[in-house]
């Protein structure tokens, strides 16, 4: 992949280069004959993969995007920027988000894992938060053969890796454990941050002139265009992948978070906009925050800070190098921004400028290397309706409802609760510090987790929850039942729902029989966040979790904050003292 | 009385430490910049917090011990005043040799959160004499190098002069004696796994914490009061 | 009996922070001629010989296990223990 | 500029918490002939010829912050780069 940096345009167009980066022939000459107008040169092309990718462009899932409900009067920021905002009272406000690391973490469990925790934190802080828990959802395949065995192992030690290193307690999450998932788990990870709503940033470049300044992390040639890798599917011949592997550094990632939160709350009057490099790196984290603010941008790619040698535009732009920042100053007021980073030991380096007009560009060893319109990488993607077909084996279904007989009631109990899905994950969670920041006030092992706010009586309950088997059997009521069941979490922790955050995990949305799942349960998921009250701020779509063609059961990870406004209203799940009455509530 | 909580690059615990210390024992305290702290004389105390200082890449606490500020806390222990590491700050007191032995990974290999049944094994120290003596606490632990060692010859030393301060009631790690906390010989530098500053609110689940910054700040107030 | 030496390193682009890390702290003891410092595994292995050669064992535990070869590499060295 | 190689492996009365973790997964692996596993750190350092002799100054480090001596031993190797 890496290699045929010298190709021309036409030979990129002869030889469709730009297929194995993601981009389809029609996504090709929508670009070369609407957009540019032109062909497109090779770094070029690359830009638009990275871009135009579902996991940057939501291309597929937009229009099932819409159909969530993100009102509530208690929003301050929905879906669209780094993460979701809700207003908890007395100024503050709290942060969150969810996002997927499936593919990276079935190549390279560990380091997937500890990359996707660390990527959810980076949103976190640069809306100016400070993170306060992680939870993580988790999938497998039933824990009986080694290779199983070895990506539980792994991936939670990747998950603590992080969490434990930059200090953010961990403090909830669930995990399944069902054959759907066996060559396709998932690892969804959420973190939950507090902020003053002063603090509020976004991801934004204005101002003609003003300073693009890179900070944290060298670049490498790790992850080379990891977001259309993210959006393939998977498939046992394609062991060439193994390339896009990025290593997590947690150390460097709480220098980062500390300097970066310095900035926002000490040097607010010249901080014009701050985001993280995530998928498709340098490219889509620039381009966001130039054509949300309507700006043009200029980088010139020499400045940026590379561990490696002979670094191609092309490699620079699309890196997904971990642990780094992308922010716009003021004129004038780089000095004072470097000093923060210096302290903390970190580089930072003015990269570009915002420019007049709407153009991209980018200059590398003196040479303009790319020039497109900005808004058509950020938001100038292909829309796709895709086509919608009721699965087979929900049409085949039969009516009769499976009734088990039940004739040795404490036999089967001891069966149940030896099924690793209803077991005790203890021997998980319990490598992860949950306490650290001295806030956690429940732990694992509860609904939810519970952190206390400090200086004040409240407290906030979190929790992810899905059952994918319940939307396997029926998209849309499982999609109600997983927002349901979060909610109970929540409340049975003292809380009153907040909102949620989601990560939606699907197989190819260009089966019209995957899309019906996708689409029926955002619907199911839609309905039941309005009757609950919990809107939707926040989330992060992976389609494509098939390998060799079968489909993980559909997984919308639903993760809920809820709000607990006295901490003497906190509950746990525990029986407290023998003789107390046990109640069933419900139907 | 006044502690210092020197900040190393990647310590995680030092705002916990600070908290405990400000909102809940009321004492003034300072969190200090482990790499341009070079003098600590106008503090009683001081507590190297938790966490991964330099991102424990090497071995934990192994890169911690050149930071400038250990120069100043050397010259504290050698004055006789109290030097507490707390989890990595007990890392990286060993490390610096201010303390025998070494700490190891957890016998299992993995990172341990839990809380952990401490035995308080000698109460005539200025770290422990507020707890009832063979007193059972429960402390939070959360590390996943906390696997103490030492030779033969160190640990009949630690035995023979009482410095053992915390057992554990069941071993989480491995740690040889079921070490969980140790002072040097002088008996004013005390390295302990468990984390104290965890343990001093009832809403947070223990208070069993407190008995060890009661001892520091009342063993202080005491030598006020003799001077 | 053989004594196996297994040396595993990252490949190239991968990032190394823990061999950062010590060139850091080196440069900051004084030791400014370090130009790079890479940290990597080094296990011995004594191993009773098999039905299968033991090179043939040693690559595959190597695959399985001793290195990640997502991102390292490994070598190894085999030494007949009679020999020592 | 030199090449130095440098082992670190735990002292032989040190139980090696790690090397056991290693035994132990092998022989779930069905590699039932290893007998015993030991890990230890690798480390690749590159150096430019300073003022002191290079064994010297790799000595120290090694005592100083790539080994702890108290349960670790240490060899290495040097070798001019141009010779490579
Ligand atoms: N991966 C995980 N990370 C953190 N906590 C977990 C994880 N898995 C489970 N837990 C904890 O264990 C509790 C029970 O887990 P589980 O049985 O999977 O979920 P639930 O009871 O919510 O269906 C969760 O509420 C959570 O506190």
């Amino acid at each position: 992949m890496l290699k045929n940096q010298t190709l021309s345009a036409n030979e990129l167009r002869d030889q469709k280069v730009y297929r194995d980066w993601g981009l389809t022939d029609d996504e090709y000459q929508l670009i070369s004959e609407k957009v540019l107008g032109r062909l497109p040169n090779y770094t070029e092309a690359g830009l638009f993969s990275g871009m135009w990718s579902e996991h940057c462009s939501y291309k597929n899932s937009k229009p099932v995007l819409k159909k969530f409900w993100t009102q509530g009067e208690q929003v301050l920021e929905g879906p669209g920027e780094g993460a979701g905002i809700i207003d908890i009272g007395d100024g503050q406000a709290v942060v969150f988000k969810a996002e997927s690391h499936n593919h990276p973490s079935a190549v390279e469990p560990y380091e997937g894992a500890a990359t996707g925790v660390g990527g959810i934190i980076r949103d976190i802080f640069s809306m100016g938060a400070r993170p306060i828990a992680l939870l993580d959802s988790l999938r497998f395949g039933e824990p009986d053969d080694a290779h199983t065995k070895y990506l539980i192992s792994q991936v939670v030690a990747g998950i603590g890796g992080y969490g434990n290193c930059i200090g953010i307690p961990t403090v909830g999450g669930d995990t399944v454990f069902d054959a759907s998932y066996q060559k396709n788990p998932l690892v969804n990870a959420m973190c939950v941050g507090i902020l003053d709503q002063a603090d509020i940033q976004k991801g934004q470049a204005t101002g003609i002139g003003n300073s693009v300044i890179y900070v944290g992390a060298k670049t490498g040639r790790d992850g080379i265009n990891g977001a259309s890798f993210a959006s393939a599917e998977f498939n046992d011949a394609k062991a060439t992948q193994r390339s896009a592997v990025q290593v997590g550094d947690p150390f460097m990632e709480k220098l980062l978070m500390e300097a970066c939160l310095e900035v926002i709350h000490e040097h607010r009057d010249v901080l014009i906009g701050i985001q993280d490099m995530g998928a498709a790196g340098l490219v889509s984290s620039s381009a966001e925050m130039a054509s949300k603010a309507g700006s043009g941008l200029e980088l010139n790619l020499d400045l940026v800070p590379q561990r490696e040698s002979g670094m191609t535009p092309f490699e620079l732009m699309l890196s997904e190098s971990q642990e780094r920042m992308l922010l716009c100053v003021k004129a004038g007021a780089e000095a004072e921004i470097y000093a923060v980073f210096e302290k903390y030991g970190l580089d930072a380096v003015k990269i570009g400028e915002v420019t007049e007009g709407h153009q991209y560009q980018l200059f590398h060893h003196g040479q303009l290397v790319a020039d497109v319109p900005v808004d058509a990488l950020a938001t100038k993607a292909p829309v796709y309706q895709r086509d919608k077909k009721r699965p087979s084996r929900l049409t085949k279904q039969s009516h009769h409802q499976f009734m088990p007989r039940l004739v040795d009631a404490t036999g089967t109990l001891k069966k149940m609760l030896q099924q690793p899905t209803i077991a005790s994950k203890k021997s998980l969670y319990e490598t992860y510090d949950s306490q650290v920041q001295t806030n956690t006030v429940v732990k694992p092992g509860s609904d939810a987790g519970v952190i206390r706010i400090r200086h004040t009586d409240k407290a906030l309950a979190m929790t992810t929850d899905v059952n994918g088997r319940y939307l396997y059997l029926n998209p849309r009521i499982g999609g109600e039942i997983a927002v349901a069941e979060a909610a109970r979490n929540i409340i049975a922790s003292g809380g009153v729902p907040l909102g949620i955050t989601d990560c939606l995990n699907y197989g190819n949305p260009e089966k019209p029989e995957q899309f019906y799942d996708l689409d029926e349960s955002a619907q199911g998921i839609a309905r039941a966040c309005q009757l609950f009250n919990t809107p939707v701020i926040s989330g992060n779509v992976s389609l494509n979790n098939e390998s060799n063609g079968e489909a993980i059961y559909p997984t919308p990870m639903i993760g809920m904050v809820g709000l607990i406004k006295h901490q003497r209203d906190i509950t746990t799940q525990d029986f407290k003292q023998a003789g107390d009455g046990v109640y069933v509530l419900g139907t | 009385m006044k502690f210092a909580v020197p900040v190393f690059p990647g310590s995680n615990c030092d705002h916990d430490m600070v908290n405990a210390l400000r909102d809940v024992l009321q004492v003034e305290a300072d969190l200090v910049p482990a790499a341009t702290t070079t003098t600590l004389d106008q503090y009683d105390a001081v507590i190297l917090p938790g966490g991964f200082s330099y991102g424990d890449y090497l071995r934990s606490g192994a890169i911690a011990r050149f930071a400038p500020v250990m120069t100043a806390i050397k010259a504290m222990a050698a004055a006789g005043k109290p030097v507490v590491g707390i989890c990595n700050g007990f890392q990286i007191l060993t490390e610096a040799g201010l303390l025998p032995g070494a700490l190891q990974a957890n016998r299992r290999g993995q990172f341990i959160c839990q809380t952990s049944e401490l035995i308080v094994k000698n109460t005539s120290t200025q770290f422990t004499s507020a707890y009832e003596p063979d007193a059972h606490i429960q402390l939070p632990i959360a590390h996943g190098e906390g696997n103490y060692y030492c030779d033969d010859d160190t640990l009949a030393e630690l035995r023979a002069n009482h410095q053992i301060l915390f057992e554990y009631a069941a071993n989480p790690n491995g740690s040889v004696a079921n070490i969980a906390g140790i002072m040097n010989r002088q008996g004013n530098v005390l390295g302990m796994m468990p984390h104290p500053e965890r343990a001093v609110e009832a809403l947070l689940g223990s208070t069993d914490g407190l008995g060890l910054f009661q001892s520091l700040i009342a063993r202080q107030t005491q030598e006020v009061a003799h001077a | 009996m053989y004594l196996v030496k297994v040396y595993v390193t990252y490949k190239d682009s991968i990032l190394d922070p823990k061999g950062e890390a010590v060139n850091d702290a080196l440069h900051r003891l004084g030791y400014e001629n370090v130009q790079s410092v890479e940290l990597g595994k080094y296990f011995e292995l004594k191993l009773a010989a098999g039905e299968r050669p033991v090179a043939t064992e040693v690559d595959e535990m190597c695959d399985q296990l001793l290195a990640n070869v997502n991102m390292e590499t490994y070598r190894y060295e085999i030494t007949e223990m009679e020999a020592l």
